[in-house]
């Protein structure tokens, strides 16, 4: 299966781009997604990373379905 | 009754007493969080604001209506500004009327707490130094940025 | 720095968020204080409030000074209105800028509740039904005014 | 000594009058104003009530002084 990756503030900085796809064995979770990313080219990103799949926020043991939305959300500043 | 919105547009307006006007309800309380001239002793220029626009609007709408939950409220708006601002512009306005004030001054209150907490929005800071930074962003991140490398990333 | 007044024109534009503007201040919080159309469960058609004046001012005064001395704050507007008020008319607005949003909650709340408990301030409801009331008055003496001898003050 | 009297809201529409004075044996107290009034006119002022001299909240103790400004103030309902 297939999900989509989305970054924001300083992690769309540093992977330099907003948008990305991610190719998953079937039944992965947050965390697996996490792993892959990091083995990737995204060693820096945190291992107790933030996400959100579909717009709301998720575990690490939240299982991921193919074309879901996966948002790696860095701290927020809002306000 | 609750209204929210993420917006690259000024936020004049969009929670003013005037919206908020009901003979049903004897206090109204507006808040405006604004960008301020310094912030933990750095002297600031501006702000970008970033959000993550579709989830944002759902969780501030998600907060908004927990708090009208807890609280006997007639209106409640909440809106956040996304872009670049300028010293003393508005990032985030949050108006609410209610019969009583005491409901006034906790939904308004819960309400920014939460959104602080909450929302997918980031901030990146410009200094009067020219340095940028994304506030509250992990200190080894900041090191690994353009702005870091170049040698204000490691306050 | 503070400002405040007990005042028979209209409170509009006394304690403004455009009165309130300082980009050392990144919160500012306004209160409006409105006739409601019910009271305890009766139908209102407007409010006539009186003060004694001067001893007002001081005391509003007085109260908002102790909120500046126990919160950090930029400007603080705090303004009675006096005479005939008509449904959904302002009759108390309090203004705070600070550098930070508790600080504005705080003091705003503060001199919400202090005035309430303080300020040489009387109101009399009108109500549909055409009976008028002081509120707040003893009860035994309700019955000697002549609205009470009337018929309307054993409630 | 004479000291001048205010009344507001129910007070004043049962005194009919915002205003008077009293005289009183030098020495009065606030306490020993409300009983002179009580045995005047005024026999519906409850004997606890709060008064102001010279616009501050004062204590039934606090000695009046000649030409001060004492007001009677019924049970206060702003904002």
């Amino acid at each position: 299966m297939r999900v989509r990756t989305l970054f924001f503030g300083v992690y769309a900085e540093l992977a330099a781009t907003r948008e990305g796809s991610t190719e998953l064995p079937p039944g992965s979770t947050v965390a697996d997604l996490v792993v892959a990313l990091r083995r990737g080219s995204l060693d820096w990103l945190p291992d107790r990373v933030v996400v959100a799949v579909n717009q709301s926020y998720a575990e690490p043991g939240t299982a991921l379905a193919d074309g879901d939305e996966v948002a790696l959300i860095p701290p927020v500043a809002g306000g | 009754m609750i209204r929210v919105g993420i917006t690259t547009r000024s936020l004049d307006g969009l929670a003013s007493f005037d919206d908020l006007s009901s003979t049903a309800d004897g206090a109204v309380l507006v808040f405006e969080g604004r960008v301020r001239e310094t912030n933990e002793g750095r002297a600031v220029s501006g702000l970008s604001y970033e959000a993550y626009g579709e989830m944002a609007e759902k969780e501030l709408r998600a907060i908004c209506e927990e708090a009208v939950d807890r609280h006997e409220i007639g209106s409640l708006r909440a809106f956040h500004r996304v872009g670049d601002l300028d010293l003393g512009e508005v990032s985030v306005v949050v108006g609410v009327s209610a019969p009583h004030r005491a409901a006034c001054y906790e939904a308004s209150r819960y309400v920014i707490e939460q959104l602080k907490k909450r929302l997918p929005v980031w901030k990146k800071e410009h200094y009067v130094d020219g340095d940028r930074e994304w506030v509250g962003a992990p200190g080894e991140l900041r090191g690994r940025t353009a702005a870091g490398r170049a040698g204000g990333g490691d306050r």
